[in-house]
Formats: structure tokens, C-alpha cells, sequence
């Protein structure tokens, strides 16, 4: 009899539960946090320039965080988050990209942007919200993106860009494009209806998608073990017909590695898959929130000490790749670099009042131009109300 | 010219555009081999391949989500919400994302390719899950645009253009219209203009305005009127958003007065954006209040049907109000 | 070092993938088409009452379906939906939960529904929207519902019983009940983003729900192998931490068994459980589907030989249960039982004018009685156009 | 009476709720221990237990699903959506089902216990995505009731009012004024009706109305207003569903005027449903164009929310306009 069930159909006849553990996927790790390799691991194939940009992008990125994060602190801007501790994961995940590949991220996912080369500047632009920010200053600080590096501009509901990576790939697929999506989310976003529906439609769709969950343990101040049962998020995999690998977050040799493999793999058989990669998310979930209300100081503890930055450098000096002292001058620098173009960047004028308008349809519809005449008229009366764009209104 | 019915012209729009832009691509629940389950994609999937027209699995806010995807790439998916009843699991993928996608980026992206087609309305004993009318739901939503056709040629004119648009597109088909309206339609491609109303036909007593399948209706209710001496300017939308208010106001501004008739509920209903509007555009020239005739506020019925829905009598009704008041 | 991140962490140092079929689910299958049981395998216990019970709402279901299926076609009902071929699934599982457990359907388990005693009358009047329907006329035919039988109303929009359900069960947990929430729906309706949230959340806050997928291989025009790519409805159950069972859906004494198995485990551990039914959708979609433009005669007739209530009669006829000629009589008492109750129910005038807006709210809204009291001057003026409602406005 | 800031009142109200049935469940992302982002649900779980007050997985469809399901048990769910924002995945299951829930099964089930409790609104730098207003999206579905409050004391009695509901309740709260708004709140249970508009200030020149956070910038319009000479009438609308029809009738009757802010988009609006019934009712004692002040229809910008959001100033300009018209 042929099988409508789309179901491998084997037949017992004692009836008995299949268990709700029955599904276990090991955490794939190369790299100790002395530098030295795993008994039985192998390094991914990796060249010292690329290893290097790698290691410059994590600090960039470290060095970043703690700036913002003080420059919100001082008010300065508005809101930050950071992403301390997942440095690894995405920068690991990007580097194993080709740079055609789309990138959708969720927020926390800086290092891979910088990967692809998203600029100081840019970055303070749009932390600025000032009129050289390439959204134009439309969405809240970190909501980063860019066209030409192929990276989506980042959308704050969440879950949403999971079924969007796979229509995306599908139209990659579609045009004959060799290369994929990559699709950033976390273990919390996980929950949501999109993640089901994308996940599930690149799988029947065969399109290059390549999921990549960030299980840091929280979302806000829900723990991972209040968001879902599961054995982590990997083991959904097996219910869209994916394949899945789970890897350590903090080990960017595992984290390169595995999404090498599947970005091979995907390309090759036109096939979505599942990555997670297990880390901590080590600061608080933005600049709004403060965990001490959720978790404690010796959880966070024992988990600082898991530096995915340190763990890399150590195998970099073991590589001897690295010059210590070189190293730390260029992080100082860094520091400087940071601080001037903060400094340059929220000196630079917000968007003028057309952007008020732009970009809400490819070209504003009447009734909104009006709009906008209107609310022109209406600031050369109470010029002093809005400083912003009073004095430049054309 | 041939002879079609909306469904026939639909599908005939959906074949020129496919034809034209390899980036078309039309999907949606029961799509595919089947043609949907109005049959508006029959023989696409045949024509155009199994890639470019497709089923999906069962998850409107998968399908939206994917088309937002599809259509950032630069494709021009038109994606089929089975009925508009079924629309609102993709509402987030649709007034967040959809409508804000070019706005938030900056321009770095867009989903400008993007169509939504859904059939909706009622009169086909279809009860509350299969008679809504939800323009104004969406009307709310700038980055939209919302489009309704009320035959054959309007259907191929303004879904060729929707598909054409840089904008996304929310496109009503008329459900109960489907096979029932059968009209002349040119063969070749044509587009129709999104965003202007059709007067379609001059009065001096009283401006009476619709969309889609009600159009019908008021036509009706105009005869019944105009048997009684009373001289209907009619005016078909076409577009809820944006909104033709310049032909609206004109025309009002010569009548003085308007009725507006819509299938779905009245509270909250575009009626009410409609009147606002003209009530301050016109308000010198306003000589009774402006009518709105539409369904009552209450899940669509199905035993009574009848008496729920904004039909020819009660618009007749509600322009005498007009006119004698 | 804690795991926030609710997996279970073993290591590997050499990257694999999971694959996709990691996980296998067998069917339980008991009893065979010539009435005998499978070897090993061994009946549940069921007593004769309640398994002529199950057989007769089986067959009942059988003539209703065929019989008003003819009515639409004579245009006497405008809508009809049957569930040729998976009579056994809904109610072999209905006949294993206690008459305190809530129902939660989607549209194609009127066997569940009649197994809890709704009456041919009941029946009728849903179809004929008279107003003598416990749903007052409101819903298209086959959306019944019934408190008194804790079979909740049927809603059309897919998949959104299923975090209900979900609520439903943890409230009867909260509320010490002894009873859970059976949720039926189909595998297409499993795709939505519903199914995600009710399962998760179900897992999570330890809801005892049975969630009970029919999977029948077809969504409309639309077989499951375009709906999705996984192992069946059941392996996803391991994605959200929960036990899964299968069973041939064509036998009754597997559903009954794997159901009340599940019912006994669930309502003592707090836990929801996966369920899938494998059967076939023998007849069209509904009155308004032709399945022939979307699948063989082949296939169909092939499973047409699978009938569940052949099966079953001739388990009982084994078992002396079953008298065949007094049987035969009365289906033929049935058939004409169904054409009394069909011509008394269509004469039964439709529902009231108040409930045009009666349960809109508890009570009306002033603004709803307002258009009422104009509505119901418009008739009056125009009682010809409103025969259903004009005679008697009060 | 104690002094109490917005989050206080709610925390209170949830609190006695609580207390007095334990059919009242707290639930929504991060409501438990952490007592929500904005800690509207601090200390519940400690006093309550997790089974009444606990986090749910990031899933507003499944918050929305659940307390469906909860409620048509017979048990009274307040489940927190984080931001309003966030609420259009739950859209299918609040406008579909808990809207349609008593009506669709003939009241043999309902789900009148629920309420949604929700920070909407701007004046936060929080951009498109922590800023909506979405009231009118849910204010064209017959079967909801829409609750906005202005500050402490009104928060309190019209939540315990909306939980005490047979009908489902949506409860926007003005997140801006969590902390902003500070006032006297009588520590004991109290109920303040849902469907009454509230006239705050007698006027005879003009009728000014609004709801939530917009009711302390009309206040500041208004004053203005009053160092011209113009007496207005300040109404606060508090329910947008079933609104108050016949008190702001009543008023415009005396002033001939209406002015209307609302936070949201104009196009769409709630504002354009209230226009178009008043200028009905009140057809011959209009003096003037209803004006309505509002966002623009955009979505909600970041850099340029001054310029954007309807302000005291634009609704002091629309006061002057409507009174020198
Ligand atoms: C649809 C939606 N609901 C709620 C929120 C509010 N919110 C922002 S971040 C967040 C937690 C996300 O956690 P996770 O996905 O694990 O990512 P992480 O912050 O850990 O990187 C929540 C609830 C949102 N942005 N969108
Ligand atoms: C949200 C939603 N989308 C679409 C539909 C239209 N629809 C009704 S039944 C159906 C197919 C359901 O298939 P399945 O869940 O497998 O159940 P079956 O009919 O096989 O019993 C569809 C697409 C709907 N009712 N609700
Ligand atoms: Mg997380
Ligand atoms: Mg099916």
C-alpha cells in the first residue's frame, strides 16, 4: 500500500512511549581554554590571515561593547547591548561564510557584522541615529544592517527573519546564486510560531538556510530551562527532516568548523540545517536590564571565566600567530580609534525632516507629502519646539 | 478582448506577469498542481514549473514570512492567503515587517516585489470564517498599499499593476464575484492605476461610493434611486491605501452629499477614515451628514445573513436619508 | 560549570551531523484486517458494552456521513465534511478518555463527538443552522460544539485549538480536576505556528493535554510530502521534550490502546503526550473539494480495502460480540432514523433576529442594540426582502 | 489612599485580584520571578506561587492561545503581552478566537475572564518597534472591549474592572506614564466602569478629546488654549471599545467643536471612527470641521519623534483652527 503519511511506517505491537529523551546530540569541541587541542580533534583548515581577523574582529567587538555601554551609561546614547561572551559564536559562524552569503541576524550578532566589514563609523552612526546612519536614524541603537556587505537590517520583533532567511534562500536557489542564508536567533526566539514555520518551509523547499541558534541561556531573565523542555534547541532538527550540530560557543575552532561543514553541505544539496551553538550570554540583556534581579554573581562568575577571546588567543600564541605585545597596543589604540569616532559621530546631524517621510513607500504618497508640508508650516511657527530640524527645514 | 470571468482574469494576469519577469513566482496553501482552491493559479504550476508556483505547507505567517524573504532578495512573489479570514497569523509578518521593511532599513532593503492576493467577503454562506472583509485592518498600516477590484477588467488591470508596483501590495479579490462577474478583457497586458478612484458615473443629488463587490449592490441601490428622481454620482475606490480623497472630496464638494457603503463591520471600518476625512475636506458644502452603510458590529452571521449584510435596500435607504434630510 | 542552557552537554571532537532521521517511531498495530490479532500483540481490555459502543458510533458516523454528503449534493445542507476512513481514530481514542476530559476538535472528528453522546438531533440541527442549534446558526455545518459534553465549539482558522488546549489543561490541573484536554488536528494544521507555542508551552507548564495528530496524509489538495519533511507528525514530539506513540489508525484496538495508555501516564505525570494517527482521507476534502484533480482512483481504491470498521466487525463477530443480521437491521433502522431526523430538522425555523447580535458580548453594547433596533425598522419596512426574519420581529 | 506611580496602581490592582479569586493567573515573557520588564507583576509570584504567576516562552500566538484556553475553562488569565508592539502574532488568536468565542458557539463556551495587558506608546526613544499605539487595529473587532487609562487611580479601577469583565479585555497601558504618572490611590478594591468617557473639564468653545498619555498633552494644549480666551471641554475617552458616544455627543452638542489626538497614525485611526459618527449625530451643531491631531502616517520614527507624535503644540494649532474656522 503506498504511504500518504510522508512517514517511515515499521510496525510494533506492544504499544510503549517513545521516550522524550530518545534524541541526544553531542556539543562538538576542539579547542581547551589552555590553546591546546582536544584529544582526537583537528584543527579546521585555517590561515594565519584568516585566523588573525578573526582574533581582531572578537576584540574589536569586546572593546566596542565596553565603550557603548559606558557612552550609555553616560547617556550619551540611548540604549546598547552587548555581547560579551558570545564573541565566538558569530564571529566564528561568519568567518565560515562566503561573503555572498546573506546574513540575518537578531541583535547580538556585532561580531559577524564586523566580520563582513561594517566600519567604525558605521557603527556609530547608527548608535548615533545621526543622518550618516545608513537606516537614517530610524530604529533604536544596534539595529545594524548594510546592502552592500549583505547583511539585513535588523528587525526587533522576534522570530520574524527566521521564514524570511528561508524565502531568501530560496530566491538565492532560485537565481542560481552559490551562496546561502545564515540566520541568527536565539534560544528564546526559538519559541516563537515563525521559528516552526521557517524552519519548516526551507526544509520542504529545499533552500539553503543555514540556522544557526544562539543558546546563551536566557532570554531577559527567563533561563533557558523555562522556554522549553527539549533537549536544547538541535534536537527540533530531526522533526523538519534536517540535520543538525550542536557546538560549543566559546570554541571558534568548533564553531568554524561546523558551520564550514554546513554551509558546505547546504550549498551542495540545496538543504536547510540546524546549528547551535551553547554559550553564556555574560552581560546583561541590554543596557535596560540588570540580571541581578534573575541570577547570580557566581553563576556569572564561573562562567566568565569561559573566555572565548582568551581561549582563541591562547592558540594563536600557540600558533605563534600573535605578538602579545603588539597585540595589546593595538587594543589600546583601538580604544582611542572608539572613542574619536564616538566623539565624531554624535556630533553629526540627525536625519533631515524629508527622512521623516522617505522610504515609508518608494515614493512618499500623497496624503504623506501633505503631511509633511503641513508639519514644515506648522515648525516655522514653533521653530524653538524642534531644534532637530527647525533650523534646516530647506 | 475576451470574455472572462474574474477568476479567468486573474489567472490570465498571473500568467502574463510570469511570462514577463522571471521573478514572479506565485505560492500558497493548495497552489501548486491544484491551482488552488479557487483554481486562480490552474495550470501555472504546469506552465512555469514546480519552482516558480508552488504549494506551501499550511502556516500563513510562514508564507508571508517567506515572501518577505523572497522579495528582499528582488524576487516578486505573490503569495495567496487562502481566504482573508486566514490572514491574520501573518498580521505581524505583514504590518511589522512587510510595511516597515524599506522605512527601517533606510533603503537598504525593500520588499517592493511583494503581492499578497486573498479572496474575501461574503455571500457564500461562508459564515464568520469565510466572509470577512478585513481592508481596514491593514488600512492602518502605512507601507502598505490595499487594493480591490469589482470585475474582470479591473481584476487583470490592477493586479498587473500591484505586481508591477515598488510598493507591497495587499490585493482583495471578491470571492463571491469569482465566477459570478463576467466582463470583456483585453488579452494583452495592460495596468490600471493604483491609488485613484473611477467615477463610474456622473450625479449632482449625491456622491454614493464602494468597493469591490459591493459595487454591485450600489448600483443597485442608484437605480432604485434614481426611480425616485434622485440623481447618484457613484464612485469605485479601487485603492483603500492610499485613498483617492481628491475625487472623493470633488466630487462631494458637487453633491454635497455622500454615502458609503462597505461589507465589513461599521466601528472601525474605512468608512469612518472616509468620512472623517470628507467631513473636513467638504465641510462647507456638507449638506447632510455623510452615510455610512455597512455591516453591523458583530462577527460575520451565516442563518442571517441577509439581514447582516450592507445591502442595495439599505443603501437605497441611507440615500434618501441623504437627500431628504 | 552550570548549564544555563537546558541540554544535555556530551562532547564530541570530531564535527558530524545529526541526521535527519536519527529518530525512528514505530506504529503500533494490533489487530488485523481479518479480525485477528497481530502476533504479540494483545487486546486491550474493553468490555462488550463498550466495545459495541465504539462499533456502533463507527457505523453511525459511516450513514450520517453518507447520508448528509447526498443532502448537500441535493443542496438541502450547504456544507459537509466526512471522515470516511478515519472513523477508528476518533473514536477509538474519544471511547479511552474519561466523559470529564475536554475535546478540543478541528472539523473531521464527529466520530469523538458522537461517542460522547451528541444526539442525531444535535447533529441536524448544527447542519441546519436552525434555531434549535447549540451554536444558534452561526458556524457553517460540522462546526459543532457542546459544553454539557465538554466538546468544545469548533473554530475554522487552523491549529488554534492547540495552545488552547494547552491553557485548557492547565487549568484543569490548577483547578485539581481528574481530567485533561484531548486536542485533535490534522497534519497539515500542524504546520502552523499554533502547534509550536501549544506544544511548547504545553511541555513547559506541564499541561496534561493529549495532542492527537491525524495524520491522513492530505491538507486539501496538498499530501504531506509537500507539507513537510520530517519522520510523520510524531517525531517532533522529541523536539519538545515529550513522550510520542503512533498507531495504525485503521485499528481501532491500537488507537484505544495507545490513547488510554497516554491518558494514564498524562494526567499522572502532569505531562502532555504526541499522539499520531495514521489513516487515510478516503472521501473529498468537504462538499466543496474533487480530489480527483490531485490524486488517482488507484490510490483511493487501494485504501478503500483499509476500511477500520470491516476490521473491527470482524474482531467482535471473533469475539461473538456482534450479531451480522441484527446488525444489518439495524443500519438499515439508522439510515431511515437519519432521513426522519434530516426532514424534521429542516423545517425547524432559523435562529431569532436578537441573535444577530445576542453572545457578540455577555450582553449587547448600546451600539449593537442601536443597530438592532434600526435593523429591525428596516424590515419592517421591507418585510419581503427578509422572509426568514420579517414574520417575526416580536 | 497612598501615593502611587502607574506600575504601582497595576501591581496593586493584579494584586488584589489576585487575592480575591484564585482563578487569576499572571502570565506573559519574563512575569514571574523577575516580575516583568517593567516589573508591573513584582512580587505576584512570591505571593502567589509559580502556578498563578509565572514566565511563558517567547510565543505571544501561544500567551494568546493559552489564555484563550484558560478562560473558556472558566478561569480569569491576565496574560502580559511585553510590548503592544509584539501583540500583532497574537492577533489571529485575539481576533479570531477570543473576540469570537461566546458568539461563534452560541455561548456555550466564552472566554469573558481574559484580559491582555499591554504598554503601548511612545515618548520613549524606543523607535517603530516600542511605540505603537495599535488600539485600532483591535477596535474594528465586534466582541473586544478596549481599555486605555490615563493615570494611577484610573489604571487601578479599570483593570480591576476589565478582570471582573464577562468580556475579553484588552488594557493598554501607557508605559510612558509607568512611572511618570504619580498620584492618590485608595489602597482598597475599587471598579471604575469600562464603556464611560470621563468629562474632566467643562468647556463651551470647543470639545477636546483623547485617551491614555495624549490626556496630559491635550491638557497643555489646552491651557494654552485658555491664555487665548477659548474654554474647552476635556473628555477622556478611556474605552475605546464600546466607546462613549453619547457623552462626547453630548458635549460637541453644547460646543460645536471637536478636536481629536490619538498617538497613532491618523490614516486608520480610532480618531477617524469617533469623526465619523459625530459629525452624524451631531450634524447641525458643528461649527466647525472635526479636527483630528495624530501621528503621522509613517511608521514611528526614532530621531525625529518630536517632530513626528501629535503634540500640545499641533493641538493647540487645531484648537485655534477649529474655533476660527
Ligand atoms: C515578538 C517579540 N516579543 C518580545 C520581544 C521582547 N524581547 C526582546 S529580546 C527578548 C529575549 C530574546 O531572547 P533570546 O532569543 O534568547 O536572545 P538573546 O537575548 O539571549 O540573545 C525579548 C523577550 C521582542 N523583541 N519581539
Ligand atoms: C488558518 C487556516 N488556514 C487555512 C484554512 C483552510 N483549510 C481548511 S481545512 C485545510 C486543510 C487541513 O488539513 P489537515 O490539517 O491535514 O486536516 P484534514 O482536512 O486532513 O483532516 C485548509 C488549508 C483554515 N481553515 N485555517
Ligand atoms: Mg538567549
Ligand atoms: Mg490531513
Amino acid at each position: 500500500m503506498t504511504n500518504p503519511n510522508n512517514a517511515t511506517i515499521t510496525t510494533v505491537h506492544r504499544a510503549e512511549f517513545t521516550a522524550s529523551d530518545a534524541l541526544k546530540i553531542p556539543t562538538l569541541r576542539i579547542l581547551q581554554d589552555d590553546g591546546s587541542l582536544y584529544d582526537g580533534a583537528t584543527a579546521p583548515e585555517l590561515d594565519k590571515d584568516t585566523a588573525l581577523k578573526m582574533y581582531d574582529t572578537m576584540v574589536f567587538i569586546r572593546v566596542l561593547d565596553e565603550r557603548m555601554l559606558a557612552a550609555q551609561r553616560q547617556g550619551r546614547i540611548s540604549f546598547y547591548m552587548q555581547c560579551l561572551g558570545e564573541e565566538a559564536t558569530t564571529v566564528g559562524s561568519a568567518a565560515a561564510l562566503s561573503d555572498q552569503d546573506m546574513i540575518m541576524a537578531q541583535y547580538r550578532e556585532q561580531g559577524a557584522l564586523r566580520y563582513r566589514g561594517f566600519t567604525l563609523e558605521q557603527f556609530m552612526n547608527q548608535l548615533f541615529s545621526n543622518e550618516k546612519d545608513l537606516g537614517k536614524g530610524r530604529q533604536m541603537p544596534v539595529h545594524y544592517g548594510s546592502n552592500a556587505i549583505n547583511y539585513m537590517t535588523i528587525s526587533s520583533p522576534l522570530g520574524t527573519q527566521i521564514p524570511q532567511a528561508s524565502g531568501y534562500a530560496y530566491a538565492q536557489k532560485l537565481r542560481g546564486l552559490d551562496a546561502l542564508t545564515l540566520c541568527y536567533f536565539g534560544e528564546g526566539a526559538a519559541s516563537e510560531g515563525d521559528f516552526h514555520a521557517g524552519l519548516n518551509m526551507a526544509a520542504v523547499h529545499k533552500a539553503p538556510v543555514l540556522f544557526f541558534c544562539r543558546n546563551n541561556g536566557y532570554a531577559i531573565s527567563t533561563p533557558a530551562n523555562e522556554q522549553f523542555v527539549g533537549d536544547g534547541i538541535a534536537c527540533r532538527a530531526v522533526g523538519y527532516g534536517m540535520k543538525a550540530i550542536r557546538v560549543d560557543g566559546a570554541d571558534i575552532l568548533a564553531v568554524y568548523q561546523a558551520t564550514k561543514m554546513a554551509r558546505d553541505y547546504a550549498l551542495k544539496h540545496n538543504e536547510p540545517i540546524l546549528l547551535e551553538s551553547m554559550a553564556y550570554r555574560l552581560g546583561a540583556h541590554s543596557s535596560s536590564d540588570d540580571p541581578s534581579g534573575y541570577r547570580s554573581k557566581e553563576e556569572e562568575a564561573l562562567w566568565r571565566k569561559n573566555d572565548p577571546i582568551a581561549r582563541f588567543k591562547a592558540w594563536l600564541l600557540k600558533q605563534g600567530w600573535l605578538d602579545e605585545a603588539a597585540d595589546n597596543a593595538k587594543t589600546e589604540q583601538l580604544r582611542t580609534d572608539i572613542l574619536d569616532a564616538l566623539k565624531v559621530a554624535e556630533k553629526v546631524a540627525k536625519p533631515g525632516i524629508e527622512h521623516l517621510i522617505s522610504d515609508v513607500y518608494a515614493e512618499p504618497i500623497p496624503a504623506l507629502q501633505q503631511q509633511l508640508d503641513e508639519l514644515k508650516a506648522h515648525i516655522h511657527k514653533y521653530p524653538d519646539a524642534y531644534p532637530i530640524t527647525a533650523g534646516r527645514l530647506d | 478582448m475576451a470574455k472572462m470571468n474574474m477568476l479567468q482574469a486573474i489567472n490570465n494576469a498571473l500568467d502574463l506577469a510570469m511570462a514577463k519577469d522571471d521573478g514572479v513566482v506565485c505560492f500558497g496553501e493548495d497552489v501548486g498542481h491544484f491551482g488552488g482552491v479557487f483554481r486562480a493559479t490552474s495550470k501555472l504550476q504546469e506552465k512555469y514549473g514546480k519552482a516558480r508556483c508552488f504549494n506551501t505547507p499550511l502556516t500563513e505567517q510562514g508564507i508571508a514570512g517567506f515572501a518577505n524573504g523572497m522579495a528582499a532578495q528582488g524576487m516578486k512573489p505573490v503569495a495567496e492567503i487562502q481566504f482573508a479570514d486566514y490572514i491574520f497569523p501573518a498580521f505581524d509578518q505583514i504590518v511589522n515587517e512587510t510595511a516597515k521593511f524599506r522605512y527601517r532599513s533606510g533603503n537598504e532593503f525593500n520588499v517592493g516585489g511583494l503581492v499578497f492576493r486573498t479572496p474575501y467577503g461574503g455571500g457564500i454562506a461562508g459564515g464568520h470564517y469565510h466572509s470577512q472583509s478585513p481592508e481596514a485592518y491593514f488600512a492602518h498600516t502605512p507601507g502598505l498599499k490595499i487594493v480591490v477590484p469589482r470585475d474582470p477588467y479591473q481584476a487583470k488591470g490592477l493586479l498587473l499593476a500591484s505586481i508591477a508596483c515598488p510598493d507591497p501590495v495587499i490585493f482583495f479579490e471578491p470571492k463571491k464575484l469569482y465566477r459570478a462577474s463576467v466582463g470583456e478583457v483585453p488579452e494583452d497586458y495592460y495596468e490600471l492605476p493604483i491609488g485613484k478612484a473611477e467615477v463610474l458615473q456622473q450625479g449632482k443629488d449625491v456622491t454614493v461610493l464602494a468597493w469591490g463587490a459591493q459595487m454591485e449592490i450600489v448600483q443597485k441601490a442608484v437605480e432604485m434611486a434614481a426611480e425616485q428622481g434622485v440623481s447618484c454620482e457613484v464612485i469605485d475606490l479601487r485603492s483603500i491605501l492610499p485613498w483617492d480623497a481628491d475625487t472623493v472630496a470633488a466630487s462631494v464638494k458637487k453633491t454635497g452629499r455622500l454615502v458609503i457603503n462597505h461589507e465589513a463591520p461599521l466601528t472601525g471600518g474605512f468608512a469612518g477614515e472616509i468620512a472623517a476625512t470628507i467631513q473636513k475636506m467638504c465641510f462647507l458644502h456638507l449638506e447632510s451628514p455623510i452615510e455610512r452603510v455597512c455591516g453591523l458590529d458583530t462577527p460575520y452571521p451565516l442563518a442571517l445573513e441577509k439581514e447582516y449584510v450592507a445591502d442595495h435596500l439599505k443603501t437605497f435607504e441611507a440615500i434618501m436619508r441623504s437627500v431628504n434630510f
